[in-house]
């Protein structure tokens, strides 16, 4: 078995990474989507969903068969190709962008047919990761534009247009808000970039600090990148209808819908590595306690879980919701036990919260902030981003130049 | 037949077909799309050939920034189906026969010339980002000043020309 | 491993097709196309051969050359929009004031 | 020493002042123009005064002093620069060009005071003086020929100054046409001169490395090495011709008294005092070639003396003032030429010195009576002045005796010692000598007689015009002047060479010895004790000569007015020959004009201009435009075409590039 399997041992590994990964972004993005309503919601002051399973925790699934079954007419005079290929386009490339992410240092610490796992698809050793995922995200535009084009409708038309020039426009502030990070890291690995920023005092050591204003840049250039609130114009509701999707129902538009969160995902993913030392705890390695955080925190959400769903009536609330209680405290109580284990986790823990916060954030300014005129758009974009990214990138060099690579 | 021949042949599959599709697609936005399809194809090969940057930026220039320019400007003019005019006479199977002659001749002479190459040609080692950068900012860095200074004057000069002059 | 030939040979069909394009498009907007296409044609080659030389000049060179093509792109495109602007029509056959 | 160092000072100030009248002189009061030019002749004087001075103080070696300014024309071996010498010769033509001119100039304020185009005149003039200054100081022969062509083209403008009269402006195009013609052979003269020597500067100077100039090489060639092959003889004639040109010899005299169509002044100055005694200078300039060709000599002398012959019988006749006065110019010119055919440069030199201060007078004289009477010129309408214009009268009679050859004028020594010298030469034969003596007395005896015939007939005998049109008027100061000054000056001027007679030596001759005494020396050694023989009874005889013309003129215009009449009758046909001067324009236009005009019209604008100029012009052109419409075809204007083209050169490129046996089908050859 493994004389035949291993010659195609890392193909068939990589595919089910693939496949694992898959399923895992796709169900975060549906959680997200209840995420982002509920807190929403919450800022407005109201429930959100609440009907569909506890805390309408199964609102994702009614989506999920909503956009599956619904009917899906294509509109007459679109030019069919591109009309189909854009929405693949989107999902396939915002897919991909995670595949480059690196999920943890480590492999795992047993083999699989002879083969080394690392956490994330790609080998640690991709010398341009970071280039990788930009070249993906400037790829990324076409799912858009095209879909814009093709439905051959007004609206659609120009939120295609929009969403080019503005992708156009702030790419470029995207690429040069990095070149910082880049700078003091002296490579596009973007292992090496998280190991760069390690350092006695932790927290310290990330570069949200020295590139504080390339920090800045790069959040509000990834936020117009991914076409989110306040950026959103190439599907401003009040203006054009829903931009370049409007013409897409059901599974198609689901594409887009998911081709949105994932980049979410990938930026915030981008942001955690790049600026807040990816999976480096905030302390000092010295502080051994620490490692004792997932479990402090997972023992009392799973405590509050179990007690939570003992209050629902229904069947379900009362068997699911005390079961995935159970689960966790389990397995915080595993971790204080094998700390073995415990070490391992570590890193993906504290890079699966800063995402988390960051997706947050995402979700917080969805709520709160207006959205920008379009020349106020571009003009921001062009007149602040680029020239405050670029005069980041002179300071940085010169600063280097001055002190050799900072801290 | 190694994995990467495999992996050779079909980017260059990929590439030429992009290529044909390119002359016989009748609108724009298909030519551009086959002509994306190329460059994709070709930042591949640039991998296979172990330069990595260059594939990178190949990605994110061209596919990214100069065809999402293209296809921007077709969607601004809102271009049709090309029509098919024939006011040359010149261009219609003399070209044809002239492209071929030209592509032959270039063939040939390559054919001629790389025996040489040939010899050297090794396994693709990776050639660093970093020796690129030196190479860059040490060997050319007078081109490449003169460079940056070429793409401010497009700038400017795109600015003039694409502006509505104010009536 | 791959011969370098290969790549020369693949270049050079990629560009005789651009050459074809180049002659039998007649919308603007894809001549110029089909000249960025030969552009990366020529790119295929300096790589192969940067490779094959084990000298990183070819690809300096193509580092170049796509910055200039961006530069070109950035004026030609704002030209054919002056040219679509005046002559309504992107067809170059009906752009031919140089006829007496 | 400034001046000397700087001698272009000298000939610039004067094209300066050319120039500023030239240019803004137009809209510029009279009194602004004149105290410009007047002011940059003035001052050039003074610099050539100054340069004199300081050339006195320069000992023996130092003479020639050349200057090189800048190299001007530089082609292998030859090299024709910007170099001014000063050696005694040049010394005494700056004193009489600055001198004389600047009298003019001053005169000239006077006479053109009411006349149009003031500045333009001015203007002129400064020019000229400019280029005559380049002529007599240029240190090699393409310099001096710039000079020389420079003095023809003023000579020329001021001629033709009343360019709306047809006669002034065909007048200037003769002179030109006919000073083009000795310029040719000045031309070819210079030609084989740097063909012989390998160079044309005069002398050797530090500038040039201390390469041997002309004279330096020509001078220790003995009289057999160049006679006899005849190079240097056949280049003094060429030269010689130049000089006939410019100075109005045999056979190229004609242009001078027509040349009297311009301004008096102009006459006086150009066509009296300067310019045309330019070839008697070039041929002094260059004696050294000339002593070694005998045989040129003697065409010079004979030349000279015929000429001299010849004018002084047209004068005999002439009644307009000007056109007498223009006709003893050339005689006195053969005169000049006679003494360098026979050897005596100095003499020549001196004449043209003295000729200088009278001639301009009388000119100046002339143009007063002209003044006075109005801008009438006959004779036949004058008469009776001496009491209205008594100046004029006196200075004129003053400039009278000089030209006769009265003692003790100027006159008298320059022309005596020329008749000595003549008398005594022995080139091409013993008694040629004496014949050329004989020629030359009999000159002075008509000479004596047309001039005092003018007086007479000008300021004598009752008034031959009518009372009521023209009132006759002194001319103001500022005419006056010059003439005094010239009048004192052509009567001391001669006394330079009066010692000779009490066997002191001859003070001028001395001067200029340095000059020509390479081969001056032997004769003047030998022949001293004959000179004293010689000199007193010679003396006499010509004072006998001169006064005979002037009983002739006094018995014929003052005694008898009524005979001259009857003489011309009695003599018809020789009276009308010298009254016609001898056809000899006529002849010309016969002989030479018509064929020319002829042949030009006929065949070189008809034939050879039309039709195969013109033809190949514009067959030129109609090729051009075939081929025009055949490649037109190519600009289809449709960029596809043109693309096409591309690749054609494409493959064309890769072609010659790549494949090298292809090229010479391409026809590109590497």
């Amino acid at each position: 078995m493994n004389a035949f399997l291993s010659p195609y041992a890392w193909l068939i590994i990589t595919v089910v990474k693939v496949l694992l990964l898959l399923f895992i972004v796709l169900t975060v993005n549906a959680y997200l989507t209840w995420f982002e309503r509920k807190v929403v919601a919450h800022i407005q002051s109201r429930w959100g969903p609440h009907r569909v399973g506890p805390h309408g925790l199964l609102q994702p699934m009614a989506d999920g068969l909503k956009f599956l079954f619904k009917e899906d007419p294509t509109p007459a005079g679109v030019d069919r190709f591109v009309y189909f290929l854009a929405p693949l386009l989107a999902l396939a490339l915002a897919l991909t962008s995670i595949a480059i992410i690196p999920f943890g240092p480590d492999p795992l610490p047993w083999k699989i047919l002879g083969q080394t796992i690392y956490l994330g698809i790609l080998p640690p050793n991709v010398n341009i990761g970071i280039l990788a995922l930009f070249a993906i995200t400037a790829l990324g535009v076409y799912g858009v534009a095209l879909a814009g084009w093709s439905s051959n409708s007004k609206y659609p038309l120009l939120g295609g247009l929009r969403s080019s020039a503005q992708m156009i426009s702030y790419e470029l502030a995207l690429t040069l808000s990095v070149v910082g990070v880049l700078l003091i890291a002296g490579s596009f690995n973007l292992t090496e970039i998280i190991n760069d920023q390690t350092s006695r005092y932790g927290i310290l050591g990330w570069n949200i600090f020295p590139q504080f204003l390339g920090f800045i840049c790069f959040f509000i250039a990834a936020v117009a990148e991914t076409n989110r609130v306040p950026f959103d114009l190439p599907e401003a509701e009040s203006e054009l209808v829903a931009g370049f999707h409007t013409e897409y129902a059901s599974f198609k538009f689901a594409m887009f819908f998911i081709a949105e969160y994932t980049s979410m995902i990938t930026v915030s993913c981008l942001c955690a590595i790049l600026f807040f030392g990816g999976w480096l705890s905030p302390f000092p390695a010295t502080w051994t306690w620490t490692y004792y955080l997932p479990t402090v925190l997972l023992l009392p959400a799973g405590l509050w879980v179990i007690w939570d769903g003992l209050r629902y009536e229904t069947i379900f609330g009362k068997v699911i919701l005390p079961g995935i209680g159970a689960v966790m405290c389990i397995l915080a109580i595993a971790l204080v036990i094998f700390p073995g284990v415990n070490n391992y986790i570590q890193a993906p823990f504290w890079l699966l919260s800063k995402i988390f916060v960051f997706l947050f954030v995402y979700v917080w300014m969805r709520g709160t902030l207006p959205r920008l005129r379009y020349d106020q758009l571009m003009a921001f974009g062009w007149k602040m981003l680029l020239p405050v990214s670029i005069a980041n990138v002179v300071i940085t060099s010169f600063a280097i130049l001055r002190w050799g690579a900072i801290k | 037949m190694t994995a990467s021949l495999i992996i050779f042949f079909v980017l260059a599959a990929l590439a030429v077909g992009g290529a044909l599709s390119l002359i016989f697609q009748k609108h724009p936005i298909h030519s551009a799309l086959s002509l994306i399809v190329v460059m994709v194809a070709l930042a591949g090969l640039y991998l296979l050939l172990g330069a990595e940057f260059v594939a990178a930026v190949q990605i994110i220039v061209y596919g990214g920034a100069i065809m999402v320019l293209f296809v921007f400007v077709i969607m601004l003019l809102n271009a049709g189906i090309e029509e098919h005019t024939n006011f040359s006479k010149l261009a219609g199977f003399p070209g044809l026969l002239l492209a071929f002659a030209l592509t032959g001749f270039i063939a040939a002479t390559i054919a001629r010339s790389t025996d040489t190459v040939q010899a050297a040609a090794q396994p693709g080692n990776m050639a660093s980002t970093k020796d690129l950068s030196t190479m860059i900012f040490k060997d050319f860095v007078y081109p490449f000043e003169l460079t940056s200074f070429l793409i401010l004057v497009a700038v400017l000069g795109a600015i003039v020309l694409a502006q509505r002059e104010k009536a | 491993m791959i011969p370098t030939n290969y790549y020369i040979v693949l270049s050079a069909i990629l560009f005789g097709l651009g050459v074809l394009a180049f002659i039998f498009k007649r919308n603007i907007i894809s001549i110029f196309m089909s000249i960025e296409l030969m552009l990366n044609a020529v790119n295929l080659a300096f790589v192969a051969f940067s490779q094959a030389m084990h000298k990183l000049d070819g690809q300096v060179f193509v580092l170049f050359v796509i910055v200039v093509a961006a530069a070109e792109a950035a004026v030609g495109l704002a030209i054919i929009i002056l040219t679509a602007r005046n002559r309504q029509s992107l067809n170059v056959e009906r752009v031919d004031l140089l006829k007496l | 020493m400034p001046i000397l160092e700087h001698l272009w000072i000298i000939p610039l100030l004067p094209l300066l002042g050319a120039t500023v009248n030239g240019l803004f002189g137009r809209t510029w009061p009279n009194k602004i123009v004149n105290s410009v030019a007047i002011g940059a002749t003035g001052l050039s004087f003074l610099a050539a005064l100054e340069a004199v001075r300081e050339f006195f103080l320069l000992s023996p070696e130092q003479i020639p002093w050349v200057r090189q300014y800048f190299s001007w024309i530089e082609a292998g071996n030859f090299r024709a620069g910007f170099d001014l010498q000063v050696d005694q010769l040049t010394v005494v033509m700056l004193l009489v060009v600055t001198g004389v001119g600047w009298l003019i100039h001053i005169y000239s304020t006077g006479y053109m005071a009411h006349e149009g185009g003031y500045y333009r005149f001015f203007a002129y003039l400064n020019l000229f003086m400019f280029f005559m200054l380049i002529l007599v100081m240029a240190a090699n022969y393409v310099l001096l020929f710039v000079g020389w062509e420079g003095v023809g083209l003023a000579s020329y403008l001021l001629i033709g100054f009343y360019f709306l009269r047809k006669s002034a402006a065909d007048a200037g195009k003769k002179a030109f046409i006919v000073n083009r013609i000795g310029d040719f052979g000045f031309m070819l003269g210079m030609f084989l001169l740097f063909r012989t020597f390998g160079t044309l500067d005069f002398f050797k100077h530090a500038g040039a490395g201390g390469a041997l100039g002309l004279f330096d090489k020509a001078a220790p060639l003995s009289a057999e090495a160049m006679g006899h092959l005849g190079t240097l003889t056949v280049a003094c004639l060429l030269l010689f011709m130049g000089a006939a040109g410019k100075s109005a010899q045999i056979p190229l005299y004609v242009w001078l008294p027509d040349a009297m169509e311009g301004p008096t002044p102009v006459s006086a100055l150009i066509h009296a005092a300067t310019m045309v005694t330019a070839g008697v200078y070039v041929v002094a300039r260059s004696h050294v070639l000339f002593m070694h060709a005998p045989t040129a000599m003697l065409v010079v002398a004979v030349v000279g003396c015929a000429t001299a012959l010849f004018a002084a019988t047209i004068g005999l006749v002439q009644t307009d003032i000007k056109k007498v006065l223009a006709y003893s110019t050339v005689s006195q010119l053969g005169y000049m030429f006679l003494a360098c055919g026979v050897g005596a440069f100095s003499a020549g030199i001196f004449h043209l010195m003295t000729h200088a201060f009278f001639k301009a007078l009388l000119f100046l004289a002339a143009g007063s009576v002209i003044h006075a009477m109005g801008g009438e010129q006959d004779m036949l309408h004058m008469g009776g002045l001496s009491k209205k214009i008594k100046w004029t009268y006196v200075t004129m009679f003053t400039g009278t005796l000089a030209i006769a050859g009265i003692p003790p004028l100027s006159g008298f020594f320059s022309k005596d010692s020329i008749l000595l010298s003549a008398y005594q030469s022995e080139n091409g034969g013993p008694n040629v000598g004496h014949i050329l003596y004989a020629a030359g007395l009999f000159t002075a005896l008509l000479t004596s007689f047309y001039m005092f015939r003018l007086i007479f007939l000008t300021f004598f005998g009752k008034e031959r015009y009518d009372e009521h049109h023209v009132h006759v008027h002194e001319s103001p100061k500022s005419m006056l002047v010059p003439l005094a000054i010239l009048a004192v000056l052509s009567i001391v001027g001669g006394w330079l060479a009066a010692p000779a007679f009490w066997g002191k030596p001859d003070y001028f001759a001395k001067f200029l010895e340095p000059v020509f005494a390479a081969p001056g020396a032997s004769e003047a050694g030998t022949a001293e004790a004959v000179v004293h023989a010689l000199e007193t009874p010679l003396a006499i005889v010509a004072v006998i000569t001169a006064l005979a013309g002037l009983l002739a003129a006094y018995w014929l215009y003052v005694k008898q007015p009524s005979k001259p009449d009857k003489l011309a009758k009695f003599f018809g046909g020789a009276y009308q020959t010298l009254l016609h001067k001898y056809y000899v324009d006529e002849f010309y236009n016969a002989a030479v004009v018509r064929p020319l005009m002829w042949l030009s019209t006929n065949v070189f604008w008809k034939a050879v201009d039309v039709s195969i100029i013109d033809g190949a012009v514009n067959g030129i052109a109609e090729g051009i435009t075939v081929v025009g419409d055949g490649t037109r075809r190519t600009q289809s204007g449709n960029t596809r075409s043109y693309a096409v083209w591309v690749v054609v050169g494409a493959i064309v490129i890769v072609a010659v590039i790549f494949w090298p046996h292809v090229r010479p089908v391409l026809g590109v050859v590497r």
